[in-house]
């Protein structure tokens, strides 16, 4: 008992991991085919995009991150990017130009993940020295510097150093296999430890370019728990350190009284709405819809089911910018819904809808419950679809096997207006979670594209806006609400900074403790 | 009893390949197209072909199902189409978590289950054995999600006593993937006594519903010996008591109860699934029902298949155990 | 000349309780053993032959036996009163018994070497923590010594390897010589033989039946034999008692008993038995 | 000949009797039956009973949501303010359909299968055992999860996907039993006259394997309502909002250990109901006087 | 003369033993072996022999529960190795009957006395359903239990009575040829010779012949015209019951005879005379 054990001493040192939990497992850590939160957040934490939104002044317009400044030609459709000096990459390499170059190509060569959001604007992407990297696009597209906050800058050379056989030409797998397990990053965090079934585990890059200052983080570990109440008890029992943004509202409404827990509210740029097939009867017709949208209790479900929410009005959150002041929030009239009712196609006959949700998540169950009731005050019948997220995607896929209405939450896909607009009701999105309205319109379609191109902000903005109240005039979807984004931590963590952009919020590098 | 183990061993086999045939034809069943899922919902209707290229769909079912029995034995178990990797290295890393649990759950099982059942038998019917019996009951009826989440609740949420969730940070030597054997191999003190704060809520919380079903056949066992004429003779000849309860009754009794430890190994695997989401332990069950939701081929195949040869071995395991303790088994006179 | 009395049944009654109520089985049983006597106990299936003599050993659960009367002297101790030590110290080294079916009373998952030492070493002890009055090499050789005199003295092949045996590798006709010989591996005064073999072939039944009366003569054992067969019981015992319905019926010696019935049953029993001539 | 009548009466009357007898001797039985008794009953005339019954429609009460039990409601309000305490009833006939229709399957499916491979014994027998082997080579909980899955979620899909794993074991005991009976001697008398393979089956084997069977079903009743519980646990069985208990735990766990009436009064509904049956079953048992397997 | 009830030539039946999957390595148990005889009509049969002998064996090959390996079986003048289908099955088995050893595994507890004797009536649709009724109770009747019996289950029975109502089934459907086999071992001396009489009565009432196995060889001086004696599936001696008491030649049947324990001081006499040259006689056993 005299002399110390070595192995109590690496217990103590156990303590300085800050463990966050998440709720749903990483799929993969390859930047080229990061899909979901939690991927996005392991690429935020160990790679480092190209543009950043600009947190310092609580906006989420995108800023020179890995970029040093950039600047765009007349066509606007060559973008010129110079990159910040002295970045070096977790393998000691120099980040340049080159790296760059290789990621974009590398991202749209393997068409996956965000690929799309390039793939069909790109021209050519070079390198033109070892600070300046250039984009030539084949039309103008405005969101283009927004979407390059999706760009996680690889270690070129460290990629081909690890290249094997692969399907990509002279490029072998692009890497594939060796990212697929480690990371190749610049950012902030190494990968030490991923056990694909419950976690990873990171640990501070010293050499990181925007150096480290006492109380960061060093050690963390990011474990995936999907049961709710052991996501309470976690926190609750400081075992955990932060937790993730999906409880539902009741879990951070108890977690609030608490000791020793922040529970931090913000309103979000997400939207949680409910798209109506509008190529499915009885929701093809635009009364029927019109009736449903005002027949929901916007109220108790604003205040009892998501917590004080912020009413949605229309399709872009209200925070963003480019979402248009003309849509206002719906509020229920029966008796309008009652009329609209009347006047639609199927007047006088029974009417049945089917309605699709997460069958797990206490507040989709509410809602389903909540439209049921609603719906059947003015003689509509609610069929409940209660499904599994897989089963949305894949129902998503065509207008037969879509729902009438579908309970979706959405959130930005870059920090700019076209993602909910462009992104969603252009008639070329299609067949995914965010389309599920089967909208299509091609005096939309024109303004949108146009609005990708327009000479000045202003017009652009107006058109974004213009395209919005064309579409929610159609009642594509129920617009409920921007739901307040919450999360939970210890109250020695500090420095937490909400981003608005999916998996930004989770950057181990902003946060410290006490 | 070579004859006997090789007769069993070729026994398997046949369930086994029964097995994969029949879960080979429930997952090509599953409505739904799991292809898409897994290119995401922005897949172009190119990758998606090519995936399914990729994945050896579009062959007839027959050569498909012959390709994986191939792979099966040269390690390449398919591709996982959620995780991306050979599902062979999934259940690698999840296998042994789930293994330990397990094992650990059968062995409070018999631990527990065996004793009380000797006591209940012995104070038949007196107050301590109805209350042997109504708690095994109680064990047996409540349903094991819920007790672990009880279990939970009362011993890491209020008291504190032992941790939430996971095997802990503690990683002893990796040899067989087991941490408290392991730990135990390289006389690690500390990683297994924290490996042990880990998973004995988990265990306990899996192993209740068959220590009570072990308790109940044991009593029942016991109780039957009683009436046996060798019994009765042993008494006979002026043997002590703990001679007779001890080898005499307990030898034969638990002859029976070995039978039923394979079956209950099985649903203890199967309840693994219910408490390792609850304990948020680092093993199958979230690989493979996430492998369920999004129609994972390939791992639900492979996680049936190694569910049944653990099945299948811990059978055999008990079959030899038996074996050993029944002469008439080990002489190869059966 | 009157030898000495080893065992004593005087006015047994023993009921049952059951779900039809208290069924008197025995009542007001009288029989006597001498020391170095063979006896022979008849009655057809049922009549309470075999709950008298486990009562004599104490074997009979209570409940669901309740003593109602009468007492069991062994060399004048009351056996119904004594305590479980005294009782498990006469079992075995005093008292043996033979069981009705050898299939069943050799415990299937020991040798019989191991379940013959077993009874050599722990017989009357209180367990089998207890220390052994020798050195337990010692006695596992003396235990192993005397199994196989016993398999010799019941002409049983082969005895050094039939201590490696399981029960289920002999046959029927030696596993009741193997239960014969654990019964008396501790030489007791007094055996009691439930109908050793009924189970068996006729010719294997009566070769046993002639191997116990010479061994039990010559190691100078009182024995009280059970039986149904009333050849059988003339046979082998002096004298004879026959039961019916719980009771005693007629009592005497076997000369006399068979061949000048006193009693109305008796009598009818023995019409009942086919003639050979 | 009025007399005889009289006497035979009498024994028949006296063999139920100890029947009886044995089956009450157990004060559990007792209490498993009136437990048994008062969940049947609650499931049938769960309309009539239940305070609130509307608990089973789509009618909604946010204003009442989440409320600790209170003299209004004894064993609170759920997520939409629905009654817990009438939910918790009307789970009741869920629950028991449940193991009902799951056993109805695997009995009808398990038994026959059983009688035909135990009495004709070789090839026949070797087909169905074999594969029998095959569904019983995975635990039926992992193989009611597949099915399940396959299905898409919902109460019926879960009934026959539990449904899926369970005959074999009908299929196993029958099996077993029927070669036990086989053999004796009653039997070969049947074949000796001259009686058909059906027959024997049916009217010969099956009657005396129907106490070991009953017994069976009886302990399995507990168990199918575990396994669909489990089910809903995982989000695989009965679909909100159907007030199936294993369901409502699923879905009101999350709100533990804060809210706990919602998952706990489902939770001992189905401890209590699983005891009711597991009394019963013994008292069946000791009545048929089966020997536990 | 009339032609026999049965005929055995040369009958052989042989079981394998211990067939394991891979090797060729069979080992064969020759349960009868080479066995002839022949029943006349009428006439009580006995087979004895110890425990083993093929005596069942020969009884299943009569009642075609088993196969020939070898030779030839007649009963009634006819091959029974060329009865083949169901109906033909059927037919024979109408003519054979058997009871057995044990009473009480040979009734179905699940089913009353009555349902027991009535199932051969209704197997082979003999009759209305009053008219089989009233057939039960005459058969009960033939063997001496009281009408009541027939709503009692087996349980509630004697050993005695069981093996009556075992006996009731077995002629219920005039068969003329009854395989009996060890009919009475199970039952007290008392109960059993009561239970011989009933047979003795039943035979004379119905001309009955039968095939009488047993290892009782007292019982067979008072009940059989005719005994063979059996050793490991051969027939070791045979002749008529008197000839086989007063001169047997066989060990085996010494051996036998020897063993009968008997009362009588003149019995005792008759046995005593009977020489065993051979002592070295060794332990057998089941
Ligand atoms: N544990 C018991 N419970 C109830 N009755 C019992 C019990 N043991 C014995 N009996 C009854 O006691 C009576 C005498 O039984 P016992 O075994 O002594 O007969 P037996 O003369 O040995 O008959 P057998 O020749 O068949 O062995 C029987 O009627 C039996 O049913
Ligand atoms: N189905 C079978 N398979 C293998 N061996 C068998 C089979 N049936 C009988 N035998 C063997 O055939 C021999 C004769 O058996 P059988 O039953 O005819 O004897 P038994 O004379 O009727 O004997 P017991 O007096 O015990 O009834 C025995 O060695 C037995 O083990
Ligand atoms: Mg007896
Ligand atoms: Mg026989």
């Amino acid at each position: 008992a005299e002399t110390p054990d070595p192995q109590a001493a690496v217990s103590g040192a156990g303590k300085e991991v800050f463990q966050y939990i998440a709720q749903q497992l990483v799929g993969t850590i390859d930047p080229a085919q990061i899909k979901d939160e939690t991927e996005v957040i392991a690429a935020i934490n160990l790679y480092d995009p190209l543009f950043y939104p600009d947190v310092e002044n609580s906006s989420m317009s995108p800023v020179p991150f890995v970029a040093e400044s950039y600047k765009v030609d007349d066509t606007a459709k060559i973008y010129t990017i110079t990159i910040r000096d002295g970045i070096k990459f977790q393998s000691g390499n120099q980040l340049t130009a080159e790296d760059v170059a290789y990621t974009m190509e590398r991202m749209i060569a393997i068409n996956k993940g965000n690929a799309w959001l390039w793939s069909d604007v790109l021209e050519k992407v070079e390198a033109t020295d070892e600070k300046t990297v250039e984009f030539t696009l084949n039309n103008p597209y405005a969101p283009f510097i927004s979407t390059l906050t999706q760009l996680f800058i690889i270690d070129s050379q460290l990629l081909k150093d690890n290249q094997a056989e692969g399907e990509f030409g002279d490029q072998g797998d692009f890497g594939m296999a060796y990212i697929a397990e480690n990371s190749a990053g610049s950012g902030p965090y190494k990968l030490v430890n991923w056990d694909r079934q419950s976690f990873l585990e990171f640990e501070a890059f010293e050499d990181y370019w925007r150096g480290w200052k006492e109380g960061q983080l060093k050690k963390v570990k990011m474990l995936t728990i999907t049961e709710e109440s052991t996501v309470k008890t976690l926190l609750v029992s400081g075992e955990a350190d932060m937790i993730h943004q999906w409880l539902s509202v009741s879990a951070y409404e108890e977690l609030k009284g608490q000791s020793g827990v922040v529970v931090e509210e913000d309103p979000s740029a997400k939207l949680q709405y409910f798209p109506m097939n509008m190529q499915k009867a009885p929701t093809d017709d635009k009364n029927v819809r019109k009736a449903i949208a005002l027949a929901i209790d916007y109220t108790t479900a604003l205040e009892d089911i998501l917590g004080n929410s912020a009413a949605a009005a229309g399709a872009v959150p209200v925070i963003v910018p480019g979402a248009s002041k003309a849509v206002l929030p719906v509020s229920q009239d029966l008796e309008a819904a009652k009329a609209a009712l009347a006047k639609s196609g199927y007047a006088g006959q029974p009417i049945k809808v089917s309605f699709m949700y997460l069958g797990d998540t206490a507040q989709q169950r509410q809602f389903a419950q909540l439209f049921a009731a609603n719906l059947a005050e003015i003689g509509i019948e609610v069929e409940q679809t209660p499904v599994n997220w897989a089963q949305v995607a894949e129902a998503a896929v065509s207008p037969e096997t879509t729902a009438n209405i579908t309970v979706i939450s959405d959130s930005l896909k870059y920090p700019h207006v076209d993602s909910h607009t462009y992104g969603i009701y252009h008639s070329s999105a299609k067949g995914s979670y965010r389309t599920m309205s089967w909208f299509s319109d091609p005096v939309v379609d024109e303004i949108l594209v146009n609005a990708r191109k327009a000479a000045t902000e202003e017009e652009q903005m107006a058109l974004y806006e213009e395209s919005q109240n064309l579409v929610t005039a159609e009642y594509p979807a129920i617009y409920m609400a921007n739901p307040t984004h919450y999360i939970a931590y210890g109250d020695h963590v500090e420095g937490y900074e909400f981003v608005g952009l999916m998996g930004y919020d989770v950057a181990f590098y902003s946060l410290s403790v006490k | 009893m070579k004859k006997y183990l090789l007769k069993r061993i070729l026994g398997i086999l046949p369930a086994l390949i029964g097995l994969s045939v029949l879960i080979f034809l429930l997952t090509r069943l599953m409505p739904g197209d799991s292809i898409r899922l897994a290119a995401g919902t922005d897949a172009t209707q190119a990758q998606i072909e090519a995936l399914r290229e990729e994945m050896g769909l579009n062959k007839p079912l027959f050569v498909q199902y012959i390709d994986y029995m191939k792979g099966l034995f040269t390690g390449d178990w398919g591709y996982s189409l959620r995780t991306k990797r050979n599902v062979f290295l999934d259940i690698g890393d999840t296998f042994a978590a789930t293994f330990e649990l397990s094992l650990l759950g059968m062995i409070f099982a018999v631990v527990i289950g065996v004793p009380l059942g000797v006591l209940a038998a012995v104070r038949n019917n007196r107050f301590s054995d109805q209350l042997i019996r109504l708690t095994s009951l109680s064990g047996i009826a409540i349903p094991r999600f819920f007790l672990a989440i009880l279990l939970q609740f009362v011993f890491a949420y209020l008291l504190g006593w032992f941790p939430v969730i996971g095997r802990g940070d503690m990683v002893p030597a990796d040899i067989t993937g087991l941490r408290l054997l392991d730990s135990l191999l390289t006389l690690n003190g500390q990683a297994f006594a924290d490996s042990f704060r880990h998973i004995l809520l988990p265990a306990l919380a899996l192993s209740v519903a068959s220590a009570a079903q072990i308790m109940r056949l044991t009593r029942t066992n016991m109780m039957e010996q009683l009436s046996k004429e060798y019994i009765v003779a042993a008494y006979s000849y002026g043997l002590p008591k703990n001679l007779i309860f001890n080898r005499y009754m307990l030898k034969n009794a638990f002859i029976s109860v070995l039978t039923t430890i394979g079956m209950q190994f099985s649903s203890l695997i199967g309840s693994a699934f219910l408490v390792e989401t609850v304990f948020g332990w680092p093993g199958m069950a979230s690989y493979s029902i996430a492998g369920l939701m999004y129609k994972d081929y390939n791992a639900i195949i492979g996680v049936t298949l190694v569910i049944g040869a653990i099945f299948a071995i811990s059978n055999l395991l008990v079959d030899i155990a038996y074996g050993i303790i029944d002469p008439q088994i080990r002489l190869g006179k059966a | 000349m009157e030898k000495e009395r080893l065992l004593e049944i005087n006015n047994l009654s023993v009921s049952f309780k059951t779900d039809e109520g208290v069924i008197s089985t025995i009542d007001q049983v009288n029989i006597h053993v001498n020391e170095g006597e063979i006896i022979t106990l008849v009655g057809e299936s049922g009549s309470g032959k075999s709950v008298t003599m486990r009562s004599v050993m104490r074997l009979i659960a209570t409940p669901p036996a309740v003593y109602t009367g009468g007492e069991i002297l062994y060399r004048g101790k009351d056996i119904l009163k004594s305590s479980e030590e005294e009782i498990r110290k006469l079992r075995g080294s005093e008292i043996s018994m033979i069981f009705q079916d050898p299939m069943t009373a050799l415990n299937p998952v020991f040798t019989i070497g191991k379940q013959m030492e077993n009874i050599y070493l722990y017989q009357g002890q209180k367990s089998t923590y207890a220390k052994l009055p020798r050195s337990r090499k010692v006695m596992k050789m003396e235990a192993k010594e005397r199994a196989v005199e016993l398999f010799e003295k019941m002409s049983l092949p082969n005895p050094e390897r039939l201590l490696h045996m399981y029960p289920f590798e002999l046959s029927g006709g030696m596993k009741q010589r193997v239960i014969i010989a654990m019964a008396l591996i501790k030489t007791p005064r007094l055996l009691l033989a439930d109908e050793p073999g009924t189970s068996l072939d006729v010719t294997v039944q009566a070769s046993i039946n002639a191997e116990l009366k010479r061994l039990v003569q010559e190691e100078k054992i009182s024995m009280i034999f059970i039986t149904h067969n009333l050849g059988v019981a003339k046979q082998i015992g002096e004298r004879t008692y026959v039961m019916k319905h719980g009771q005693v019926v007629e009592e005497g010696k076997s000369e006399d008993v068979f061949l000048r019935p006193q009693v109305e049953y008796t009598r009818k029993l023995l019409d009942a038995l086919p003639r050979i001539i | 000949m009025e007399n005889i009548i009289e006497q035979t009466s009498e024994m028949n009357h006296s063999s139920r009797k100890k029947m009886r007898k044995r089956f009450f001797r157990n004060k559990m039985t007792i209490v498993g039956l009136i437990i048994v008794t008062v969940v049947v009953l609650l499931a049938l005339l769960a309309e009539f009973i239940v305070p609130y019954p509307d608990a089973n429609t789509i009618a909604v009460n946010f204003k009442e949501m989440n409320k600790a039990p209170s003299a209004l409601h004894f064993f609170g309000t759920d997520e939409i303010g629905r009654d817990v305490l009438s939910r918790t009833i009307y789970g009741a006939r869920y629950s028991l359909m449940m193991a009902a229709v799951v056993l109805s399957i695997a009995v009808v499916i398990g038994v026959p299968l059983g009688l035909l491979a135990g009495y004709h014994g070789g090839f026949v027998n070797s087909v169905i055992m074999r594969i029998t082997d095959i569904f019983l080579a995975i635990p039926s909980l992992i193989l009611a999860l597949t099915v399940a899955a396959i299905l898409e979620p919902s109460l019926m899909n879960s009934m026959i996907a539990i449904s899926f794993g369970w005959w074999p074991w009908f299929t196993r005991l029958t099996q077993a039993e029927t070669l036990k009976i086989k053999n004796e001697q009653f039997i070969i008398s049947s074949e000796g006259i001259g009686a058909s393979a059906t027959r024997i089956m049916f009217k010969e084997i099956l009657p005396n394997c129907l106490p070991t069977i009953i017994v069976k079903i009886s302990t399995d009743i507990g168990f199918v309502i575990l396994t669909g519980a489990s089910l809903g646990f995982l989000g695989l069985g009965a679909q909100p909002p159907t007030p199936e208990w294993g369901t409502m735990i699923s879905e009101a766990r999350v709100y533990l250990p804060s809210i706990w009436w919602s998952s706990v009064f489902p939770g001992l509904a189905i401890l209590v109901t699983i005891l009711g049956f597991s009394f019963l079953g013994d008292g069946i048992r000791d009545a048929f006087d089966v020997r536990s397997q | 003369m009339k032609e026999p009830m049965i005929e055995f030539q040369n009958v052989q039946k042989f079981f394998q033993l211990s067939q394991n999957g891979f090797g060729r390595t069979r080992t064969m148990v020759k349960a009868v072996n080479e066995v002839s005889f022949t029943v006349p009509r009428g006439q009580t049969f006995a087979v004895i022999g110890e425990s083993g002998s093929g005596k069942t064996t020969m009884a299943k090959m009569l009642m075609k529960f088993e196969d020939l390996t070898g030779g030839l079986i007649r009963v009634d003048g006819q091959d029974i190795s060329k009865i083949k289908g169901k109906e033909a099955l059927k037919a024979y088995r109408r003519k054979v009957q058997i009871v057995h050893q044990d009473p009480t595994s040979s009734l179905n507890p699940r089913k009353t006395i009555k349902e027991i004797i009535e199932e051969p009536l209704i197997v082979h649709g003999m009759g209305t359903r009053s008219e089989r009724l009233q057939r039960v109770r005459e058969l009960i009747q033939v063997v001496d239990l009281p009408l009541s019996y027939l709503d009692r289950y087996p349980h509630m029975l004697s050993g005695g009575q069981k093996q009556r109502v075992g006996i009731a089934r077995a002629i219920a459907l005039n068969s003329k040829l009854i395989i009996l086999d060890e009919p009475t071992s199970a039952l007290d001396v008392s109960v059993q010779s009561k239970v011989m009489d009933l047979l003795k009565k039943i035979q004379k009432e119905f001309q009955l012949t039968y095939f009488f196995i047993t290892h009782d060889l007292a019982l067979v001086k008072n009940f059989a015209d005719y005994v063979i004696i059996m050793e490991k599936g051969a027939l070791v001696e045979e002749g008529k019951t008197e000839q086989l008491f007063h001169n047997p030649r066989n060990l085996y049947t010494k051996n036998l005879l020897k063993a009968i324990p008997v009362i009588g001081e003149e019995e005792q006499r008759f046995l005593d005379r009977i020489q065993i040259e051979d002592t070295t006689y060794s332990i057998q056993g089941g």
